[in-house]
């Protein structure tokens, strides 16, 4: 029993993780139709930045508290998340109104890969840490009730209230402020939307900047767990099957999606992993998703697919 | 009226190419003098749509581009604004085939259409002058775009340009689909907005017979070029006009029944 | 005129349609005899074009029955309806942006294709004949319907008033009994409606098809059309021949207006 | 113009595998230029060509073709998968592979595979050394019984060469084994360690490359698994395993091929000093004599001395063909004197390999993590030939026999 | 000047329902088989054949899979590396489980297990749509990922997992040098390409692009779509998987599940995008893209004196934004690029 809340908790830690990733696809799908592949990339760039900036700034401007580079990394590390959204409305999307889904994610991948060389090429390809403090070790709850306590990660939790926060004020903004009307209009026919006067350059450079930020926050949670590597890109394959359940367009779809595929994940591999061999849970998640998507194709909270003649 | 009115709108000599290779448009010049309607006729294919894309600069989506001439609104060349610059200075158009965005309710769309606005109260007035136009979008202002029928769609889309309070509208086809004494309500909405609020019009359609009627000048378009324009009176009277557009050849209505079985095909291009 | 109206064709009965909240169609019914051409006519959002998705099986009513050449059906199903000989347009145009015009009015041929995908991979014998013999089939009416020029021109980038052309053509190919037309006149300048008439007229004297046709010009549709249905709000307001309805003040007040 | 001994190399400096691939490119390739400094092998100089492989199959086997045809002598792909592909295309361009503790096991039987070299170790010498360290620690083997050993492995071929030994030792000691593959990368290993925490294993052995390593080791803080408990294999035992883990890390035990961090070394101090200092060196210099580079350089060291000691049967001074290296490395002699001479006083033990043994020794040591470095911990194990020999023999000939293959005769051995 | 049609009057419909229609093409394309059955073989060298023709071949074999599915049929699938895992695999087994099986034999049963899992994973594209499709295709491919290292009938029990095979062999003469493997993938591809290209420009071609286009109106003219999209499913993945075999069997010899993954399937999708969507001709431009463009965008870094390192990471940024250069001067891919190139050729003196 205690093991089985071990393994929900750890399931719904991981859930957040993987919905702080999923949030990025959202956004940037909901406001303009992009299914942008290079969320992950996007993650490794944005902690990499991150990890390298706390490392050199204190050495530049010979700091000393740890806090203040951090933070000035942030900023530096935002910063580039906002020249990168920049740069890619200018060169990539504003040539590519009004095209069909799948050039649109090719594109996405194209950026992919830039991303992954110049992060390289800027930053290095070694493991670099990102340490902003998270407390390592593990705790352990109700050592009295069960036979070695159900073990949480404060990292963990601290995370996921840091995702579920960035995802309330998400939420909000795109159901409650004209931005957001105007956003999901994009998404539906980016020609009309020009048409009545909806400035689709500044729309786009703000919401992938908005969508770069949040590669940042999920970067450096990430990247305080697991170190930052290139092998971090590879996370966004864990949140695909995330937002399909929860549906494209929604960002609180990302957060219960997140939650289920996490706890699906973490129980089928604990419980019946060992059955088959393990090494399950990556297909198994995508299955759950596959499953769900048969009863709903447009995932849970997805807005309905819409085919009328 | 003796002085003669600023332009608002002149189009010169321009060339449209699809692809790189489709060459659209052939040298078409128009003008159109502030609040005024003015109308491009033609028959399909005759270039209308790409003209007025080409002015509002929605040709890129569709990757085509403007090859040659100019476009000038008010005096200031266009070609290279974005669409969202034109509605700023107050260019609107409505766009062939409705382009509802299907997922947003109907007064989500037609909120979207204010989008460049700031004024809240002042768009709520708008809103309800456009559900005082259409009663028919009021009813179904909760209904996903996509699943109205078609002929709603096109009054979303004429209401959605409302919004944005232009003051030049390029309309395309807004008569496609409706229902006769809605396509009549339409002009009459045009008509209205004319002449009160000063808004100008260019309207491409097939409706000639409405177009002219409502229209002060008139533009008939074939193959990429204009090939005859005038006064609309003038060209109401006009007996080629007469012939093709208005199906009044010979001053009498003929039934579409007689038609079978022969064919004309007289053009002022061969 | 000489043109032999036979016996009922297409029944539909008391045919009730709701999408949530909104009734689409209540309770209408009429019928369509063979070779009549039989118009419906409304103002927008009557439920014109639900009722032809309720015929051939893209709605499915919750109410109601339509009877088929003496076949009664609750659903239908859009390969049985398309089996059974009825074919359609669109309003908002439902081709196949990337295909060409000949493979467009191919797809209609599609039913009456035999030959399995083996043959088809080695295109020989057989099938290269089918083919063939189908490809005759839609030159003739891509002959008809005057569009030899755009045969392999990618419909999407024709004209609005070809693509209504080329779905019509599509319809065609099907060779159907009875012919279902959403507003194929929309987007049309008055002569290209004349076309447009003349080949309604054509397909229904020469091949004996009966039509159905949605239409919001009134001349068009007061001209050609044998027998009128009006709907309103998703109501049957009218039904008879265009003088009859032209003179029923319901209809004139839901949808003529006066000056017709 | 001398005609120069040309050595293709195999790397991997971007991607999932980078922080690993990098040190080791750079021992192999200082090395080379050492040899030249050195004045070549008996005066033929070396010269090479890297090439990117991204540690992707299809990547490297583009490099293989592409490099094979400028000469090549000997192939290191430093990666199993690459490993496999080209132990089918070496035997037909006569180009030996050398897969200096990695590739397949049974390759260590030459009578079958008379073109692979996994020189110095194969992976079940890990496995089997692992078990002895853990028996040792437990007080004797007999005391094994009833443990309980999880091996958290990389899910690939590289990963599971693993089990075959460990199962092996499990049936003779009676210990309970439980696999628990990890999926590439490597990062997301958090219902490995749940179930870690559930069974509560008494050791784990870490059969991880790459990020997967430092990931297990800061899973396994979280859990609160003591990490005196894990026993990582050589490719999971060198500094950018452990180094952003840190004191997280400390007591965490590795294999080590041999040598471990080698910072005092003979050839370390030759490299800064006739490279390093002269800005010729290859990577930071803070690096060299790392675990992996000390990898690289040896593995670039036995590619040498093969050609070195073909030359003796081919001619003194001349560049030799793949394969007339072949036989250098089939007939390699490394004794513990030619290892001084090299530098490699303390790092290497003797190397001999014949036809029968292409591996050539069989020795290891376990070293621990102590927060900032690497130390050794354990005295020189051997892997027990009784249990292995016959393994890789089985292995072999079941290779042979899907491949139709006959084994050897005696007098190809001579060739 | 002379690539003109005119003057090219057809007499019959079979003539103008020719693949193609224009004469200098007809030309143009014999005279390039036949250049790539004789001319090749005597001016390539065998790192051109092993490195860079013989994958090109398989692989725009492949893509010519997945453009069948992908780009006529339009259900997006990032599965296509599983399916010619299902081949390589399925293939291997045919091949050394059956007592003189001949190795054509085995690649086609490869191909037709490589249909039946490809239909199976098929099965939800008949509710689930678009790019939900594409991820949810991701499940097969990591599925078959863990199921060939799993389990050990896959890889006849072998430890490790990965698995060979030598000595290949058709009608008695042995498949060794790169240029007899060369011919033999060559040979599939022709055959295959003209197969497909018949199915496209058949009924059931039709039925796909339909489906594609406009399912809804599709249905209506009596199309149904479970048969149109698990044929599509099924026709791709005996093409997938027939590569996949000629991967593992004539390009690698040895084989993991890493050689067919997720990457790979990225990889086709893109040549499909790349080349062109609905275009055979699109699959292999494509192919050729993918594979030569990495492989002289290093050379070139190599070149100029850039490291290694550096090399790979400009590398990679070259290729990522050549792709969205690519698309953005044509979304439609290098086949419609080159069409437009035709037909300006066509005008050519006189434009418009
Ligand atoms: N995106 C496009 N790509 C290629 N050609 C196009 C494209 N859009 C339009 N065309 C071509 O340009 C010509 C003019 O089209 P346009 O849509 O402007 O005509 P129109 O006068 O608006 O006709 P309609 O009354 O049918 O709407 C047509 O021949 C059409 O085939
Ligand atoms: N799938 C659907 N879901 C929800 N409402 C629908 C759906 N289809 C049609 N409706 C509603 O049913 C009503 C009738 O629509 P229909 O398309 O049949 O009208 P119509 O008579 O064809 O009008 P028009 O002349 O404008 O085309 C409309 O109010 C429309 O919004
Ligand atoms: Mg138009
Ligand atoms: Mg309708």
């Amino acid at each position: 029993m205690g093991f089985f809340l071990e393994t929900l908790l750890g399931g719904l830690m991981a859930g957040m993780l993987y919905s702080l990733v999923a949030l990025g696809f959202v956004l940037i799908f909901k406001a303009s139709g992009v299914f942008n592949f290079a969320q992950g990339a996007m993650v490794l760039f944005a902690a990499l930045a991150m990890a390298r900036f706390s490392e050199w700034i204190p050495q530049w401007l010979g700091l000393e508290s740890k806090l203040l580079g951090n933070v000035l990394a942030f900023f530096i590390a935002a910063g580039c998340m906002f020249i990168l959204a920049w740069l890619i409305e200018r060169l990539v999307l504003r040539h590519l109104v009004n095209q069909e889904g799948v050039t649109l994610l090719m594109a996405t991948l194209g950026i992919t890969y830039f991303l992954d060389g110049l992060g390289q090429t800027i930053f290095g390809s070694d493991i670099y840490p990102i340490d902003v403090g998270m407390p390592k070790d593990p705790v352990f709850l109700f050592e009295n009730v069960f036979e070695g306590g159900v073990l949480v990660n404060q990292e963990d939790i601290i995370a996921a209230v840091i995702a579920a926060c960035l995802v309330a004020v998400l939420s909000l903004f795109f159901q409650k402020t004209s931005t957001g009307r105007a956003l999901r209009a994009v998404a539906d026919d980016h020609q009309a939307a020009q048409s009545i006067g909806i400035p689709l350059n500044r729309i786009w450079v703000i919401v992938w900047c908005v969508a770069g930020i949040t590669a940042l926050v999920a970067g450096i949670i990430w990247g305080s767990k697991l170190g930052v590597q290139f092998s971090l890109t590879t996370v966004a394959l864990r949140a695909l099957p995330v937002i399909i359940l929860g549906g494209l367009t929604s960002v609180p779809g990302a957060i219960i999606g997140g939650l289920i595929i996490g706890v699906g994940e973490k129980l089928s591999e604990v419980y019946l992993g060992p059955m088959v061999g393990g090494g399950i849970e990556i297909w198994f998640a995508y299955v759950l998703a596959l499953v769900f998507l048969l009863f709903r194709p447009q995932g849970l909270f997805g807005e309905k697919i819409i085919d009328r003649v | 009226m003796s002085t003669t009115p600023t332009i608002v709108l002149n189009v010169n000599g321009i060339e449209v190419i699809y692809n790189h290779v489709i060459l659209v448009l052939k040298g078409v010049s128009l003008n159109v003098p502030e609040g005024k309607i003015a109308a491009i006729l033609g028959g399909n294919g005759a270039g209308k749509t790409t003209t007025l894309r080409a002015i509002s600069n929605l040709l890129k989506g569709e990757r085509g581009e403007v090859t040659k001439g100019s476009i000038e609104l008010r005096g200031e060349r266009i070609e290279n604004l974005s669409p969202a610059d034109l509605v700023n200075r107050g260019v609107v158009q409505v766009m062939e085939g409705r382009h509802c965005f299907a997922h947003l309710t109907i007064e989500e769309n037609l909120m979207t259409g204010s989008y460049t606005r700031t004024d809240k109260a002042e768009v709520a007035r708008n809103l309800e002058k456009v559900y005082n136009y259409f009663p028919r979008l009021k009813t179904r202002r909760t209904s996903q775009a996509a699943y109205t029928s078609g002929g709603e769609q096109q009054m979303c889309a004429i209401g959605r340009a409302l919004m944005a309070n232009p003051s030049v509208v390029l309309l395309d086809e807004p008569s496609m689909g409706l229902a006769p004494q809605i396509v009549e309500e339409v002009f009459e909405i045009v008509k209205d907005l004319n002449t009160k609020e000063k808004v100008t019009f260019l309207l491409a359609e097939q409706n000639t017979n409405m177009a002219l009627k409502y229209a002060d000048y008139g533009y008939i378009m074939e193959s990429g070029r204009i090939v005859m324009d005038g006064a609309a009176s003038d060209l109401r009277n006009n007996e080629d006009v007469k012939e093709f557009y208005l199906g009044m050849g010979g001053g009498e209505r003929k039934s579409f029944k007689d038609v079978k079985s022969y064919k004309r095909r007289k053009r002022w291009l061969a | 005129m000489s043109k032999k109206i036979g016996d009922v064709i297409l029944d539909v009965q008391n045919i009730s349609l709701r999408f949530g909240g909104v009734k689409a169609l209540t309770d209408i019914s009429f019928n369509v005899k063979e070779h009549e051409i039989r118009a419906i006519i409304g103002p927008n959002g009557a439920g014109k074009s639900s009722m032809l998705n309720c015929i051939n099986g893209v709605y499915q009513p919750q109410e109601g029955q339509i009877t088929f050449r003496g076949q009664h059906f609750k659903h239908m199903n859009s390969r049985q309806v398309a089996e059974m000989g009825i074919a359609r347009t669109f309003q908002n145009l439902a081709l196949f942006k990337g295909m060409s015009v000949i493979d467009n009015i191919m797809t209609g041929r599609n039913l009456r294709m035999k030959s399995n995908l083996f043959l088809q991979a080695l295109r020989i014998g057989p099938a290269q004949k089918e083919e063939e013999k189908h490809r005759e089939f839609v030159e003739h009416i891509i002959d008809f319907l005057e569009i030899q020029a755009f045969r392999k021109t990618p419909v999407g980038q024709l004209p609005y008033g070809l693509q209504k052309r080329v779905d019509l053509g599509r319809a065609l190919a099907m060779e159907p009994q009875v012919l279902l037309l959403d507003e194929p006149m929309a987007g049309m300048n008055l002569e290209e409606k004349q076309d447009m008439s003349r080949f309604i007229l054509d397909v229904n004297d020469e091949f004996g098809t009966t039509i159905v046709l949605i239409e919001h010009d009134m001349g068009v549709v007061m001209d050609i059309s044998d027998r009128v249905v009006v709907l309103d709000y998703g109501k049957k307001i009218g039904d008879g021949t265009p003088e009859e309805v032209r003179n029923n003040e319901e209809v004139i007040s839901a949808y003529l207006g006066t000056s017709h | 113009q001398a005609k120069e001994q040309f050595f293709p190399v195999l790397v991997y400096r971007t991607g999932a595998y980078a922080p690993n691939g990098v040190p080791f490119a750079n021992g192999y390739v200082d090395y080379l230029k050492l040899v030249n400094a050195r004045g070549g092998i008996n005066g033929v100089k070396v010269s090479w060509e890297e090439c990117e492989t991204g540690y992707a199959t299809d990547k490297g086997v583009e490099c293989y073709e592409r490099l094979k045809g400028k000469g090549a002598t000997v192939f290191q792909p430093l990666s199993t998968g690459i490993t496999f592909a080209l132990t089918e295309k070496a035997p037909v361009d006569k180009i030996p592979l050398i897969t200096a503790g990695y590739g397949r096991s049974e390759s260590a039987d030459g009578g079958v595979f008379k073109w692979n070299f996994p020189l110095a170790g194969t992976y079940w010498v890990a496995g089997d050394v692992i078990i002895q360290d853990i028996a040792k620690k437990e007080g004797g083997a007999a005391n094994l019984k009833g443990k309980h050993i999880a091996l958290v492995y990389h899910d690939s071929p590289f990963g599971k060469e693993a089990i075959p030994i460990l199962q092996e030792r499990a049936a003779m000691h009676g210990y309970k084994l439980s696999l628990l593959p990890v999926t590439h990368p490597g990062v997301e290993q958090k219902s490995t360690w749940l179930q870690i925490r559930r069974d509560r294993p008494d050791y784990v052995i870490n059969w991880g490359w790459g990020v997967m390593n430092s990931t297990l080791l800061k899973e396994a803080q979280a859990t609160g698994y003591p990490r005196e408990k894990i026993y990582g294999v050589w490719w999971a035992g060198a500094e950018p395993d452990v180094k952003d883990v840190g004191m997280g890390a400390k007591g965490y035990n590795a294999i080590t091929m041999q040598h471990g961090t080698e910072k005092g070394s003979a050839v370390v101090k030759e490299v800064l000093e006739k490279l390093h200092a002269k800005g010729q060196g290859t990577g930071p210099k803070e690096e060299v004599g790392d675990v992996l580079y000390m990898r690289g350089l040896f593995s670039a060291m036995f590619a040498v001395e093969g050609v070195r000691q073909a030359q003796e049967k081919f001619g003194k001074g001349k560049v030799v063909t793949g394969e007339q290296a072949r036989w250098g490395y089939e007939n390699l002699n490394l004794t513990q004197a030619k290892l001084d001479a090299l530098g490699f006083k303390g790092v290497l033990r003797p190397i001999s390999t014949s036809c029968q043994d292409h591996m050539g020794a069989n020795w290891a040591r376990i070293h621990t993590w102590d927060g900032t470095k690497w130390n050794f911990s354990s005295d020189w194990y051997q892997a027990d030939e009784q249990i292995i020999k016959p393994m890789v023999k089985a292995a072999a000939d079941k290779y042979a026999a899907e491949k139709k293959l006959t084994r050897r005769a005696a007098s190809d051995c001579g060739s | 000047m002379f690539y003109r049609e005119n003057g090219q009057f057809k007499t019959s419909y079979r003539a103008d329902q020719q693949i193609f229609p224009i004469a200098q093409d007809r030309w143009a394309i014999l005279a390039l088989i036949a250049f790539a059955f004789v001319g090749v073989p005597m001016l390539a060298d065998e790192y051109l054949f092993r490195a860079i023709l013989i994958p090109f071949l398989i692989l725009a074999l492949a893509a010519l899979g997945v453009n069948i599915l992908v780009g006529y049929c339009g259900q997006i699938s990032l599965g296509s590396g599983a399916f010619m895992a299902v081949g390589a695999y399925m293939a291997y087994n045919t091949y050394i489980r059956i007592d003189g099986m001949p190795l054509i034999v085995a690649l086609l049963a490869g191909g037709f297990f490589a249909t039946l899992v490809g239909m199976f994973f098929g099965i939800p594209s008949l509710r689930v749509k678009g790019l939900y499709l594409a991820v949810a295709t991701l499940a097969a491919q990591f599925f078959c990922d863990w199921a060939f290292l799993r389990i050990g009938w896959f890889t006849n029990n072998n430890a490790s997992g990965s698995v060979s095979v030598s000595n290949l062999q058709v009608f008695g003469m042995a498949i060794d040098t790169p240029l007899e493997k060369y011919l033999f993938c060559l040979a599939f591809l022709v055959v295959f390409a003209l197969l497909a290209k018949n199915l496209v420009r058949s009924a059931i071609g039709r039925e796909w692009m339909a489906i594609r286009d406009m399912d809804v109106a599709a249905a209506v003219i009596g199309i149904r779509p479970m048969y149109a999209k698990l044929s599509a499913f099924a026709v791709s993945s005996f093409i997938i998987g027939v590569a996949g075999g000629l991967w593992g069997f004539v390009h690698l010899g040895s084989w993991e599940p890493a050689a067919f993954s997720i990457d790979r399937s990225f990889q086709l999708l893109f040549m499909v995008i790349i080349g062109g969507m609905g275009s055979i001709m699109g699959s292999f431009f494509g192919a050729a893209f993918i594979v030569l463009l990495p492989i002289f965008i290093e050379r070139i870094s190599l070149l100029v004196g850039l490291s290694t390192a550096a090399a790979a990471h400009m590398t990679f940024m070259v290729f990522g934004a050549l792709i969205v250069w690519f698309l953005i001067v044509e979304p439609h891919g290098l086949a419609k690029l080159w069409s437009i190139g035709k037909q300006k050729l066509r005008l050519w003196p006189f434009p418009h």
